[in-house]
């Protein structure tokens, strides 16, 4: 058996383990495009932090890892796929053929056409080139624009502020984070990183990018030295155009990770895969969503047929030392209930949506013990009960609630 | 070590609160907790200070042991001037606040002024501020607890706080914490509310360390754990049937005072006893009794948590009640039982989860109502001043009613929350109320125990059993048995008590683990743990230093020396039956020699070689 | 002679069946001793730590020694305190 | 064969000893805010629940780590962090469905138990025996384990 997985991130190297635990004898091959080693996108920060070595944000520790598990890493990007023949073009001519192929190419940076946006100043921040270049250009007293406040502007966000720059933040939206929270928890993260120093402009475009800097749509000025750019990301599909397989947003699969073709399958970034909540496909850009498809792609791959119950989006962010997360449906659904609690002076705020007596969604900013029952109690579909009404009256009691429904108390 | 040598001084007048650096000095001479807080007091305030004035300061108070893992080290105190006994107040209190305090990094908190406005204390760590409570004001403390956590949304908040009962000038209300557990004695919630502070919420994620010597705190810790686990009280008695038991031990040996300690018996002492919680009840098969509950680092687990039958009619229609919560212990069980005539289980839990709601002394607040009802008997009151209301003896629904009107400060709850002394003079009999200083007895008749009698006359803080519990002697034979009808060796046994009690009441320990340690356990666990020689003999010397300044305290705030004597009734209305029939309290056998083993004049006055002894 | 036996807490498991809340009555020969009474109903006698007769203390010495008398009220308990 | 914590609720008194006890094994203070073990108290029950990780076979903590810093301790079977490799990316913490990866602010990486390498503080500091350390087999704990896993796998 060949299997081959176009990709190098989490969702490839979990599928690719994870065949090798299913199969001994297989031939396992990972192809991809960037020079080093599999790394982790999630640790990038921590590196612009000076928290790690770029060695630090490599998936697997020891240098051996894979060739141990006697799976075979190549560099190299692919520029087609034949999938009448079984075969992968390569961008340098050669090819490959494959009995089941995992499509994991992942995602990358979108880049809205604003004038300078290709200038030399400007930086996305995505891969370890890209953290070069910030660490680089990003010094301490440096003055840089991030021009986007999603989850992952807000997580370079707080590993710039780190690095001790003078920074300054646009966001397009109303708010930050638009879509992982709502606006109590998005203004309470604005307020926050402004009382920390940074500037935070929302709900404002960026008109033109220059040497100097950046000028916003009401003409307002920020001198940079460097300008971030981290507004959004596309599935990496482009390579699969003529290969029969069909891509919406990203590479459609079911819930067996298959795509319309033959022994083709995707996972990952790349994948528009079933959303847990709503039922629908979506593409769900995070690393455990990342992991989960790997494994379960994996296992329909060598022949068991795991369904999958679809990812749950999530998010839990560190904003200069403020936790929030978000769970699900944080935006509740048509006829559920709603219980919240909004204390901004004490930078908390905790959000349960309900449909019936299940959760739903959550965020919650400020919360650190036990976060992840969040997950648990909307993923295992628990009935709350009476301790529904518990929680509509008080939403803090949520680690009672959760003990008394799901474990022998 | 071990103190974290940080003080919170909150000034109520300005709505500052500023840090500064422990005493160590003083706490090498006075431990910590009751002592130390004692200490700040005495040198603070003005003894003569009216107790419910700006002058006045109230101190939240940690021992070097609370929040470390010496078994019970969880004890706090509040300790101030009472207005109830015009003397030093210092009420202790377990649950898991104490140690809270302590992982926030603070020995202790010390509130001055008033405030304008009704505030609360939130307490992250170093990070402390007064905020507006206008909206707890006028909520009962299981209702302010549930406000400040959502507030906060920190379930694990911990909540110090007072109830209805303090906002309206109950004299003997409670600083009640963690919903159940109370600072209970001597008015210490009044004194908070007339500083309009409503409640301390505390959240400390620093930890407790600063130990002198962990490997040996740590031995000593675990040898200390040993020997209460191992011990049949501690280890057995204690968790079983908590305090409780002591309802039929008491009634049998003939000192249970009953119906506003006329009697000495009471027909209706196992209806309401430790072993009746335990049964099973007829209309659910549920016993009153759920489980037992240690506080913070408890590993005896006394605590009751417990039920009131919801067909009951106190609570019939209130599912509010129907939960569990704390209770009973054997002093509220008594006071609210036996002192009143009440038989009625269910009644007196009820009322008992009402004292722990709204911060009232169950002890002192039972006791009262057990003189209205004599009061009533006697015709010095009538259904007019109680606004229809039938005060005889034994009635249940009279107990509970009550409860409701005083934890609200309602009509006649409001001459219930005077207390005892107030209460029998406001309507003319002052002979009928059975306290020492102002304060309330519980549940021991100094008749049938001798020792107590004598205790009680010279407690520092008014009638009480904690400060020199010599029944642990007279009674239960712990460490030895002694005659409790007998006086003699009582002033030498009640000095020890009292000594020994202040020094554990200062060392952030629970005073029952003395049921099976002696001072030789506890005093390697507090030398391992604190900077300084703490042998025994040093611990004992100590307690006796605290003993002697608060006496001390009180003398400066107008006490006299005939204060230290018990109510006629207990001096010259012999016991009618059981053991101790025919006898009174013999105090003036005890109380001479008392003075002499103190070290004080023949009138009760501490020598100039006692104060020198002690430098106070 | 007949002997009222009281017993409380822990010991509450050795009165006979059917026995009222915490008492059980019987008959003694005369001269007979606390300790007798608590044989006579299997009360190991080293939890047997508070034993009063009519609310009075017997010490160890007098469990074994001290005839009882007709109409006694015995009542024992195991280690126990309060407070 | 492999030893588990066991836990049984209604022997528990919320007394905090199995918290100080973790706490000083791992931080060398008496802090239960970093215990790896909680008491959860259920007041209007009048119940405690001691809760802490059980060490799941897939452990969800593990696969979501981008940095693999959690390990497996060969001898217990116990779900490690490795703090050398930790970055605090807080992933972990919510994608443990259980909830018993806890982030600390203090060091800036993430608790967890780790079954102090065999012999768990927290057992040996129970008075009551309401936490205790033995054969897994034995505890029950592989089917509540397999339960609670079941009900909350990605596939049905």
């Amino acid at each position: 058996m060949q299997y081959l997985i176009i990709g190098a991130g989490p969702a490839g190297v979990t599928a690719a383990e994870t065949l090798r635990r299913l199969d001994a004898d297989a031939t396992i091959r990972i192809i991809g495009d960037e020079p080093e080693p599999p790394y982790s996108r999630m640790a990038i920060p921590y590196l612009l932090m000076d928290n790690i070595a770029e060695q630090g944000t490599h998936l697997r520790e020891h240098g051996n890892h894979f060739a141990d598990l006697r799976i075979d890493v190549t560099r190299g990007r692919v520029e087609q796929v034949d999938a009448a023949g079984h075969r992968v073009r390569l961008q340098d001519g050669g090819s490959l053929s494959y009995d089941s192929l995992l499509i994991a190419t992942g995602s990358s940076p979108v880049h809205p056409p604003i004038p300078g946006i290709d200038g030399p100043n400007v930086t996305s921040c995505w891969t370890l080139a890209d953290a070069r270049r910030i660490l680089a250009g990003a010094r301490s007293g440096s003055r840089v624009v991030l021009i986007g406040a999603g989850f992952i502007g807000s997580i370079v966000l707080e590993a710039l502020a780190q690095r001790g720059v003078q920074l300054s933040v646009v966001e397009q939206g109303e708010r930050m984070v638009p879509r992982m929270m709502g606006p109590e928890a998005g203004g309470m993260l604005k307020r926050w990183c402004e009382s920390k120093g940074v500037s935070v402009y929302t709900g404002i475009g960026v008109s033109s990018i220059d040497a100097g800097g950046v000028t916003l749509a009401d003409d307002t000025r920020l001198e940079a030295d460097l300008v971030i750019t981290a507004t959004g990301v596309k599935s990496n599909v482009g390579f699969l155009e003529g290969s029969g397989v069909k891509v919406d947003q990203g590479v459609l699969i079911d819930r067996h990770f298959r795509t319309n073709v033959a022994d083709v399958y995707a996972a990952g970034d790349v994948a528009q895969g079933l959303d847990f909540s709503t039922g629908d496909y979506a593409v769900h850009a995070i690393q455990p969503t990342a992991t989960d498809h790997g494994h379960i792609a994996a296992l329909n791959m060598s022949g068991q047929a795991a369904e999958y119950e679809g990812s749950l989006n999530m998010n839990v962010l560190d904003t200069l030392g403020l936790l929030s997360c978000s769970f699900g449906r944080w935006d509740g659904v048509a006829g559920g209930e709603h219980a919240e609690l909004y204390a901004p002076d004490d930078w908390r705020y905790l959000s349960l949506q309900f449909d019936g007596d299940r959760l739903v969604g959550a965020n919650a900013v400020g919360l650190s013990q036990h976060v992840g029952i969040l997950r648990g109690l909307i993923q295992r579909r628990t009935p709350l009960g009476e301790w529904k009404e518990r929680l509509m009256r008080d939403p803090t009691r949520l680690m009672e609630a959760y003990l008394a429904t799901t474990q022998v108390i | 070590m071990a103190w974290t040598r940080k003080i919170l001084r909150v000034d109520l007048n300005n709505g500052t609160c500023t840090a500064e650096a422990l005493n160590m000095a003083w706490a090498k001479d006075y431990l910590g907790q009751r002592g130390l807080a004692t200490k700040y007091l005495s040198e603070e305030v003005d003894p003569k200070c009216d107790a419910l004035g700006p002058d006045n300061k109230l101190i939240m108070t940690t021992g070097p042991l609370t929040g470390t893992m010496a078994s019970t080290g969880g004890r706090y105190s509040v300790v101030t001037k009472s207005p109830l006994t015009g003397l030093v107040a210092c009420s202790n209190s377990g649950g898991f606040i104490g140690a809270e305090m302590k992982n926030a990094g603070w020995d202790m908190i010390i509130f001055e002024g008033k405030s304008a406005q009704p505030v609360y204390l939130y307490v992250e760590n170093d990070t402390a501020e007064l905020r507006p409570a206008d909206d707890l004001w006028g909520k009962s403390v299981w209702e302010a607890d549930e406000l400040l956590h959502k507030k906060h949304q920190d379930p694990l908040l911990r909540v110090a706080c007072i109830g209805r009962a303090a906002e309206q000038g109950c004299l003997y209300s409670a600083v009640v914490n963690d919903l159940h557990r109370a600072a209970g004695r001597s008015g210490v919630g009044t004194v908070m509310a007339s500083k309009n502070l409503k409640a301390v919420a505390i959240r400390g994620t620093k930890g407790v360390g600063n130990i002198r010597d962990p490997q040996g705190f740590m031995a000593a810790v675990n040898a200390g754990k040993q020997v209460l686990a191992d011990n049949a009280v501690t280890g057995q008695g204690l968790p079983t049937y908590g305090t409780q038991v002591l309802m039929n031990v008491i009634n049998g040996i003939g000192a249970m005072p009953t119906r506003n300690m006329r009697e000495v018996q009471f027909d209706g002492a196992s209806k309401i006893s430790g072993e009746a919680m335990h049964e099973p009840r007829k209309s659910d098969g549920k016993p009153n009794l759920t489980t037992n509950a240690g506080c913070f680092g408890c590993t005896i687990a006394c605590g009751r948590i417990s039920t009131v039958d919801r067909g009951h009619f106190s609570v019939e229609n209130k599912p509010e009640y129907w939960g569990n919560s704390g209770g009973l212990e054997y002093e509220a069980a008594w006071a609210l039982g036996s002192d009143t005539g009440v038989d009625d289980l269910d009644a007196i839990t009820y009322v008992n989860f009402l004292c722990n709601e709204d911060g009232m002394d169950p002890i002192s607040f039972g006791a009262t109502v057990a003189a209205a009802m004599e009061l009533f008997q006697e015709g010095a009151i009538t259904t007019e001043h109680t606004g229809g209301i039938d005060l005889s003896f034994d009635r249940a629904d009279t107990l509970v009613k009550l409860a409701e009107l005083t934890a609200k400060g309602e009509g006649f709850g409001k001459d219930i929350g005077l207390g005892s002394k107030r209460l029998c003079e406001k309507y003319g009999r002052p002979e009928l109320s059975m306290t020492v200083k102002s304060q309330e007895f519980p549940a021991y008749d100094p008749r049938g125990i001798q020792g107590m009698g004598l205790a009680y006359a010279t407690s520092n803080r008014g009638a009480c059993h904690l400060r020199g519990y010599t029944v642990a002697s007279e009674v239960l034979g712990i460490p030895v048995k002694t005659d409790p009808l007998a006086t003699e060796g009582k002033a030498e046994l009640v000095k020890a008590f009292q000594d020994a009690t202040a020094a554990v009441d200062s060392s952030g320990l629970c005073v029952f683990t003395t049921f099976a340690w002696s001072m030789e356990n506890i005093a390697p666990q507090v030398d391992a743990a604190c900077d300084g020689d703490w042998s025994v003999d040093k611990m004992l010397e100590v307690g006796e230093r605290i003993w002697n300044l608060e006496r001390d305290f009180n003398m400066r705030a107008g006490m006299t020396a005939d204060q230290d004597t018990l109510p006629k009734r207990l001096l010259k209305d012999a016991a009618t039956v059981g053991p101790a029939k025919g006898r009174v309290n013999d105090l003036d056998k005890m109380l001479p020699e008392y003075y002499a083993l103190r070290g004080w004049t023949a009138d009760g006055q501490i020598t100039p070689e006692t104060r020198t002894r002690f430098r106070l | 002679m007949r002997i009222r036996l009281e017993l409380y807490a822990s010991l509450m498991g050795y009165l006979p069946a059917g026995s009222d809340r915490h008492a059980s009555t019987c008959d003694l020969p005369d001269g007979s001793t606390a300790h007798v009474l608590l044989d006579r109903y299997g009360v190991p006698r080293d939890k047997a730590h508070l034993v009063l007769r009519n609310g009075v203390f017997l010490h160890q010495e007098q469990r074994d020694a001290q005839p009882l008398a007709d109409g006694d009220v015995i009542a024992v308990w195991p280690p126990v305190a309060g407070g | 064969m492999q030893r588990a914590l066991h836990i049984d609720p209604k022997k528990c008194t919320g007394c905090l000893q199995c918290e100080m006890a973790c706490s000083y094994e791992k931080d060398g203070v008496f802090n239960p805010s970093k215990s790896r073990i909680k008491v959860f108290t259920f007041h209007h029950e009048g119940r405690f629940a001691p809760y802490t990780c059980t060490q799941c076979a897939e452990a969800w903590c593990q696969k979501a780590c981008p940095v693999e810093a959690i390990q497996i301790d060969a001898a217990t079977g116990a779900k490690v962090i490795v703090d050398a490799r930790c970055v605090g990316c807080k992933v972990c913490t919510i994608a443990c469905p259980f909830g018993t990866v806890n982030y600390n602010s203090v060091t800036g990486k993430v608790i967890k138990c780790d079954l102090c390498g065999g012999d768990p503080a927290c057992a040996s500091a129970c008075p009551t025996a309401a936490i205790t350390y033995v054969d897994a087999d034995w505890t029950g704990i592989d089917k509540m384990r397999a339960y609670a896993e079941q009900s909350l796998a990605g596939t049905a």
